[in-house]
């Protein structure tokens, strides 16, 4: 434990009070003077070519404003997101979009424009697009393959045999996109006492975050200001002028809360460009509500996997290789990236001695892909769980020690160029875990109760987490307040104010006396990172610290410079600055800040270090001599993988007649590092609870492969859970172990608080199931009625996007 | 339809009819022409947070948009407009409703409460509104004015509920976040119980 | 496609007496949309996928509202809300059964404000159909959930015909087992009907769920005594527990003699367009007691007659179990 | 009024979705009035005494030619009577009735065609120039039958083929006992075989009310007792045949 006076230890972000008031905006709240409201009218056909518009009826209409249609925003090359396009790949990809006085003005006139289109061949299962004869989800090819050497198009196909083959479980034989392995797998494979193989299929489902990404712009002084849904808030900024076709400093992106992203809003959206151009078009305000539907629609989704896996383990359970095959169902857009993350998921978890990871990446016409909480990292979490208990009951081992005996510690060498890390405690984790859960009394305990059987399960989660080399930026001014100036977004996380705090620790500043600014890219901010990916804990008590040492230093500096001495003899206490062997001579923060404006140079951000970015720079500029400036670029050492680690143990009693299960008992134990905020953290490791149940059992993409029609385009048919689909208490903890690489020992964990929940949920059904292993997510009450009444399942082997 | 009858039949009811149009630029819609002669009221008053409001009100209208597009009252959030979430929960003769899924004509001699009405004439905030703060409850925030609504409605009729009365009462509001666990402690400590 | 979203220019009538909702029904006829709670009404508005000309918003109507005892039973009207179905004591005491089917409908706030009239009036949830398709149910030449390769996991085993939807009401297999009437009036009078022939399949009726003609009301719901007190089960298996329509539910009501069930009614959900009546069991079922033997002995005849279609023959077993459990008591 | 009805596709396209029923009340009111303007017509025309059916009779539908014509009949009436009655709001479970009764006609129909072709009957029904002549010659009298037998027999073969082809595809399309359905057919198509099925049988509608009507008129009822019975009196045979043309076998 820390003995820290801010980090570590619980406080009430200052965005809450607004959130549970009301007063908390939303890009949808904004309203200004002759704004205009915009619908979207988006493809009907899940692969086609636009032949011909005819809006002139809607335009006719009193109260419509304008169209705007993919002539009037920049082309995309294929397979990118479009703003609109006209030649649509999903059903939902939108074409035009109309604006209108009211809502219902805009609906009324889409309901009149005519639309002609032909439509293409379609595909909505990789498999099937990938046997030869079959469907390519773009006209270009059926295979997005991003790679060093270059991305590009390609059409792969493979023949019935292979397909059939790689149905039935077996190594498949077919072409693949990319390849990566490290050690003698063949080798690892011969000597392993225990040697199998599993199938794999997890679905893909829609991020379907509460708030749709709604956005409203128009154009003011030359600059574009975009009310938008962001998940970050400066990492979007050149994105966003790109996609408005802009300089950075002419876009002012207003993002004060956001109403969930999990990694569907990292970056700048095309969509959240369509206002902007529309607004240059008809010279109005645009707003444009995203529907519920169209969320759906080009809101992201989880990436899905087909896949397979062979395993071969020690008689002591370590495993010495790993060889994972995995076809990513990557939608419509490019994207992907998921599976090799999967693979080196498998190296970093369970520290594989030998590694071979093949992927293909296969276009399919259901929506755009993205990065999902835990992209590939928590879908693989979710196959390896139940294939970590087969091992370990064939070599009788306990789950749990099968576990530990795997796992990644300060000494492992990880991914396939053997990186080390920046430090692990899984081992830890996994004791903690057990004790929590008391895993010894309850893995004896009588499992069949009438219809219901109990089963136990345990999962680790893991994404990298933390990044690096960006800016931090504060200031501290004559009446005594610090401001940090934080680009970091806010989408619920609060990461962005609890790495506030490790400026405020570092300059001993009290809580109350500081001052956040954020939410608006004209409130002067750095060049952050994206809220994502778990990194913002790790990079940005790292920026904020390095702009407070920053600034600490130039505070020493002024004293020495007003009050005599070198800098070192000045220490800082009691929002005072003053001499080591005599307390008694300081100066106030308040007074520092005012030297340094007289002084002004670097001291009030005349000047600054030439490495900062362009917007920092931006920022710092404008703040120049506002009070003394600490700005810094976070140069800090880093090396090896910086990885957020979690375990959970989980207890369900499945009910077999129905198919059912009730969680009765949920134990998460984060590793990542030191807890910066504990709070935040059990916010974050009971959230991702619930979001690996509901990968586990409930959400999935449908597709209907005749017509190419989504069955799951609302919040109902999603199936996001709610309070009565998961536990009434989930319990968490966390090691707690500082990580050396951070200032404050901390690192992210928002990713892997999913991924263990989902791995401990799918171990559970397979232990209820004495070990069956269905090798799907997700899995509903009819595949354990079927499952356990011995009926087929409905579904083809590794079929995806079904119910 | 025929007008003399409407009129005649209706002395007592209500009509509220399409006379259409858009409140802000008064577009008048193709409905116009055909709607009965029948008494038409669309300026109407709502009791909204204990307030009297004259709003001019369409008669499809839902209460969600009612109090987001003519009311100024935004915290009532809008996430799917079709009762499957509960991010427009508000509080209408001291029940839940989804304002998303009612109308707006249907609510004129009722109390309306919403997010914005739940603080108390002083400002000071509801023991639920402080206890989700004191909890953490809210990530996104999104939903949490629904959360908030659902809490507080079931509170006035049931000050001291167990944990699983709380978990069914608000088991109608999504939250895609998964911050359950803490709006029920936050719930719970509303209620000056532990959690 | 447009996607729409907000309610589109449609009428609103709130009539507070009966015959003025009667006669507006009379002349609206097939453009008057009958509006309940609403839960059923706004997102096929919305989505501009039924276009009625008027909505008749029947709450104001007090006649239509309340539970109260009749000679034989209760009688609960259509306006009732589900909310208050859930708390009546008497409800409660009698009829349990209804009180436990109207409380698995959907969410809290749809319960507060869903009718047991509109939700017994409801519509199927094929979600194909309510994508606004033009299938056999809206008027069209087609059903899409019954190819080869449809996604028909939520519809039908039994009863189809060409149309592949289920009935989604809870409370209707709970008033079917309890041999509930149906008061339907129009201006040309009431008449009553017994649940059963309440609901209809797609044999008969391929546009309709229920046998409501344009133009009438269904303005009460009245339970007999029979079955009061009696021996009640029922059970919904659903995705999630809050929101989602059954995928098999069931309502069960026994007369027990002593240890020995008398007449009996099981009524599935889920399975075919109409609350499903499984009439072979309830014969199997008379002069057996609750048990696991005899649990065993009529479960499978739960499933006879079921013709499942690609993705949803797992509702048989599930059906079978479902008897299975009323079964053992 | 429409001809047709038009709807949208899965995709949202609009296509054919078959024929407009709007249609059904314009072609019965207009059998009708065609009807009573015959009746009226016939009414003021002067007739001769009506041929008596005593005396000796001759054979006009052989057993097995009668018993087509009624199992066509009872299955053409039950056909329409299934199909149509649902669409004008009578509801009842017509879908099996019609597909069992669309077998029976279809059955018929070839065993019918089959048969015309062995027995020569072909010949005697079949449509010439010849026809529009005698038609417009009213002092010719007729083989075994009528131009106006004959043409009506030929609008009811080609309506009944339309109407049984368009049958037969819509049969695919449904789940029966021998298969399930598909769904293959693309809705533009399925839309035009229900618009064929459709207007082929409003056209039977209107057809067979004439047939029926020229049945039971009085100068021709001697042909439905024929349909009936087989026979027709000499007298009768006289009164309306030229005996040159057709010499039926004679019967006791």
């Amino acid at each position: 434990m820390s003995d820290y006076r801010l980090v570590g230890k619980d406080f009430t972000p200052p965005d809450v009070t607004g959130k549970v008031t009301g007063k908390a905006k939303y890009a949808e709240d904004f309203r200004v003077d002759g704004m205009v409201f915009a619908r979207m009218y988006t493809s009907p056909m899940a692969h086609a070519r636009v032949t011909n518009i005819d809006t002139s009826a809607a335009e006719a209409m009193d109260g419509v404003v304008g169209i705007l249609t993919a002539d009037d925003v920049p082309e995309v090359e294929a397979p990118n997101a479009a703003i609109l396009t006209n030649s649509p790949a999903y059903i939902g990809d939108p074409i035009l979009a109309v604006a209108a006085e009211t809502e219902q003005i805009a609906e009324n006139a889409m309901a009149a424009i005519k639309i002609d289109m032909e439509p293409l061949p379609f595909v909505t299962d990789p498999l099937d697009s990938l046997i030869e004869g079959g469907a390519n989800a773009r006209e270009e090819g059926n295979v997005y393959a991003r790679s060093q050497e270059g991305s590009g198009f390609r059409t792969i196909k493979w023949s019935k045999e292979q397909v059939d083959e790689f149905r039935a479980g077996k190594e498949p034989t077919g072409e693949f996109g990319s390849e990566w392995s490290y050690g003698d797998i063949d080798k690892a494979m011969a000597d392993a006492e225990l040697v199998f193989e599993e199938p794999f299929v997890t679905t893909g489902y829609a991020h379907m975050s509460m708030e749709p990404r709604t956005a409203m712009a128009y154009w003011e002084n030359g600059k574009c200001y975009v009310h938008g849904s962001a998940q970050s808030q400066s990492f979007w900024m050149p994105g966003l002028a790109r996609l408005l076709g802009v300089e950075v400093e002419e876009v002012v992106l207003i993002s004060e809360n956001t109403g969930g992203g999990f990694g569907s809003k990292i970056g700048a959206y095309p969509i959240a460009a369509l206002p902007g151009w529309f607004s240059k078009k008809i010279n109005r305000p645009v707003q444009l509500r995203v529907t519920r539907e169209q969320e759906y629609y080009m809101g992201s989704a989880r990436v899905g996997f087909q896949g397979w896996i062979r395993m071969g383990f020690a008689a002591d359970g370590s495993i010495l290789g790993s060889d994972v095959f995995i076809i990513e169902d990557i939608g419509a857009n490019a994207t992907g990236g998921d599976a090799s993350s999967a693979g080196g998921a498998i190296s970093l978890v369970y520290n594989a001695g030998a590694m071979r990871f093949r992927g293909l990446p296969v276009l399919t016409n259901t929506t755009p892909r993205g990065a999902q909480r835990g992209p590939g990292q928590n879908q693989i979490a979710a196959v390896m769980a139940p294939i970590m208990d087969k091992a370990a009951k064939q070599l009788s081992i306990d789950p749990v020690e099968i576990r530990k005996i795997n796992a990644t510690n300060n000494d492992s060498l990880v991914y396939s160029d053997r990186r080390t890390v920046t430090s692990a405690y899984m081992d830890e984790a996994l004791d903690k875990g057990a004790e929590m859960f008391d895993w010894e009394r309850r893995k004896n305990q009588p499992r069949k109760n009438g219809s219901k059987v109990r089963g136990l399960g345990i999962g680790q989660g893991y994404h990298s987490a933390g990044a690096t080399g960006f800016d931090g930026l504060i200031r501290i001014t004559p009446d005594g307040k610090l401001h940090v100036h934080t680009g970091v977004g806010n989408l619920g996380t609060y990461s962005y104010a609890s790495t506030s705090r490790a400026a405020a620790e570092v300059l001993n500043f009290d809580w109350e006396d500081c001052e956040i600014h954020r939410g608006n890219s004209e409130n002067n901010l750095p060049w952050n990172s994206y809220q994502a990916g778990s990194v913002s804990t790790f990079a940005h008590t790292r920026t904020n610290y390095v702009a407070a040492m920053d600034a600490l230093r130039k505070m020493k500096a002024i004293a020495a410079d007003t009050m005599g001495g070198e800098p070192d003899d000045y220490e800082i206490d009691g929002k005072r600055i003053f001499r080591s062997d005599n307390a008694a001579q300081g100066m106030s923060y308040g007074a520092i800040a005012a030297r340094a404006i007289q002084l002004g140079g670097e001291y009030s951000g005349q000047t600054y270090p030439d490495d900062i970015n362009a917007i920092t720079k931006r920022s710092v500029e404008n703040l120049a001599g506002t009070g003394l400036v600490g700005v810094a670029k976070d140069n800090l050492p880093q090396e090896g993988v910086i990885p957020g680690l979690a375990c959970a143990f989980v207890e369900i009693e499945m009910d077999l007649e129905t198919g059912k299960y009730e969680i009765l008992d949920y134990v998460g134990i984060a590793e990542c590092g030191s807890v910066l905020f504990p709070a935040g953290l059990a916010q974050q490791m009971k959230g991702g609870a619930v979001w690996g149940m509901g990968m586990a059992a409930l959400e999935r993409h449908v597709y209907d492969p005749q017509n190419g029609l989504p069955a799951n385009i609302g919040y109902h048919q999603c199936g996001i859970p709610s309070y009565l689909d998961v536990p009434s208490v989930t319990r968490t903890s966390a090691v707690d172990l500082p990580d050396p690489q951070n200032p404050f020992g901390a690192r992210g964990i928002g990713e892997p608080a999913m991924g263990c929940s989902v791995a401990a949920l799918t171990s559970a059904i397979s232990d209820a199931l004495d070990g069956h292993i269905f090798g799907r997510t997700p899995v509903s009450p009819d595949m354990v009625v079927n499952h356990v009444t011995g009926r087929d399942q409905s579904f083809l082997p590794l079929q995806t996007n079904n119910f | 339809m025929n007008p003399q009858l409407s009129r005649r039949r209706f002395i007592k009811a209500v009509i509220a009819s399409s006379v259409a149009a858009a409140s802000s630029s008064g577009i008048h819609s193709a409905l116009a022409q055909d709607r009965p002669r029948g008494a038409v009221e669309r300026l109407i008053s709502l009791n909204i947070n204990g307030q009297t409001r004259r709003v001019d009100v369409s008669p499809q209208e839902t209460l969600a948009h009612t109090l987001r597009y003519k009311l100024g009252l935004t915290g009532t959030k809008i996430g799917c407009n079709r009762g499957e979430c509960g991010a427009c929960t508000v509080i209408i003769d001291g029940v839940t409703n989804y304002s998303c899924s009612t109308l707006t004509h249907s609510v004129r001699t009722r109390a309306v409460q919403t997010v914005e009405g739940v603080q108390s004439a002083d400002g000071s905030l509801h023991p639920v509104q402080q206890a989700f703060i004191d909890e953490l409850s809210p990530q996104c925030g999104f939903c949490t004015p629904g959360q908030v609504m659902s809490a507080v409605a079931l509170l006035q009729e049931n000050p001291k509920p167990t944990r699983d009365e709380v978990r069914h009462a608000m088991a109608g509001n999504l939250c895609r976040c998964g911050a359950y666990d803490h709006y029920l402690n936050g719930v719970m400590r509303a209620s000056g119980q532990n959690s | 496609m447009a996607s729409f979203d907000v309610m589109p220019d449609v009428q609103l009538y709130q009539p507070v007496e009966l015959d003025d909702a009667l006669n507006l029904a009379d002349e609206l006829g097939d453009e008057g949309w009958l509006l309940g709670g609403g839960q059923d009404t706004y997102g096929w508005l919305k989505d501009r996928a039924k276009q009625p000309r008027a909505m008749i918003d029947l709450n104001g109507i007090e006649a239509l509202h309340g539970i109260s005892e009749t000679n034989d039973g209760i009688e609960i009207g259509a306006a009732t809300t589900l909310r208050e179905i859930i708390r009546d004591e008497r409800v409660n005491r009698d009829y349990s059964l209804l009180v436990e089917a109207a409380g698995r409908v959907a969410s809290p706030q749809i319960r507060n404000v869903g009718t047991l009239g509109g939700n017994l009036s409801q519509d199927t949830r094929c979600w194909y159909y309510r994508r606004g398709l033009d299938c056999y149910r809206a008027g069209g030449n087609i059903c899409y959930a019954n190819g080869p390769e449809s996604m028909n996991r939520e519809h039908a085993v039994i009863g189809a015909s060409r149309c592949v939807a289920v009935s989604p009401s809870d409370t209707a297999t709970a008033l079917v087992a309890l041999e509930a009437t149906m008061v339907a009036r129009s201006v040309k009078g009431e008449r009553t009907i017994a649940a059963e022939d309440f609901f209809v399949g797609p044999d008969t009726h391929i546009t309709q769920m229920t046998s409501l003609k344009a133009g009438e009301i269904l303005t009460a719901v009245r339970i007999p005594a029979k079955w009061a007190g009696k021996k009640f089960y029922f059970e919904k298996v659903a995705d999630r527990d809050v929101w989602d329509f059954a995928l098999v539910s069931i309502a069960v009501a026994m007369s027990m003699d002593g240890d020995t069930i008398g007449d009996s009614r099981f009524v599935c959900g889920g399975v075919a367009c109409t609350p499903h009546r499984l009439t072979n069991v309830e014969r199997a079922v008379r002069g057996k007691s609750l048990s696991e033997e005899s649990a065993e002995a009529v479960a499978p005849m739960a499933s006879e007659g079921t013709k499942p279609l690609n993705y949803n023959h797992f509702k048989l077993p599930l059906m079978e179990n479902l008897v299975r459990r009323a079964m053992r008591g | 009024m429409d001809i047709a009805t038009y709807k949208d596709d899965v995709w949202g396209q609009e296509v054919l979705r078959g024929v407009s029923w709007d249609l059904l009340w314009l072609v019965i009111v207009a059998a009708f009035v065609a009807i009573a303007l015959h009746a009226i017509y016939e009414a003021m025309q002067k007739r001769g005494d009506k041929p008596s059916a005593d005396g000796e009779r001759v054979s006009r539908h052989g057993a097995l030619n009668r018993a087509y014509h009624w199992v066509m009949a009872a299955s053409i009436f039950v056909l329409l009577v299934t199909g149509i009655f649902p669409i004008v709001g009578l509801e009842f479970a017509w879908l099996e009735i019609h597909w069992i009764a669309g077998i029976v006609l279809t059955v018929i129909v070839a065993a019918h065609i089959l048969m015309s072709l062995f027995s020569g009957e072909l010949g005697s029904m079949s449509v010439g120039p010849g026809d529009v002549k005698e038609a417009l010659d009213g002092n010719t009298k007729p083989g075994k039958y009528s131009p106006a037998q004959k043409s009506m027999h030929a609008v009811i073969t080609v309506l009944t083929f339309l109407v049984i082809g368009s049958g037969i595809l819509m049969f695919l399309q449904i789940d029966t006992p021998w298969w399930d359905r598909t769904n293959s057919m693309a809705e533009g198509m399925l839309g035009l075989v229900f618009f064929i099925h459709g207007i082929s049988t409003l056209g039977l509608v209107g057809v067979i009310c004439l047939h029926v009507y020229f049945a039971l008129r009085p100068e021709k009822l001697f042909y439905t007792r024929s349909m009936i019975k087989g026979w027709i009196s000499k007298d009768e045979l006289a009164a309306n045949h030229d005996p040159q043309r057709w010499t039926p076998d004679e019967t006791t």
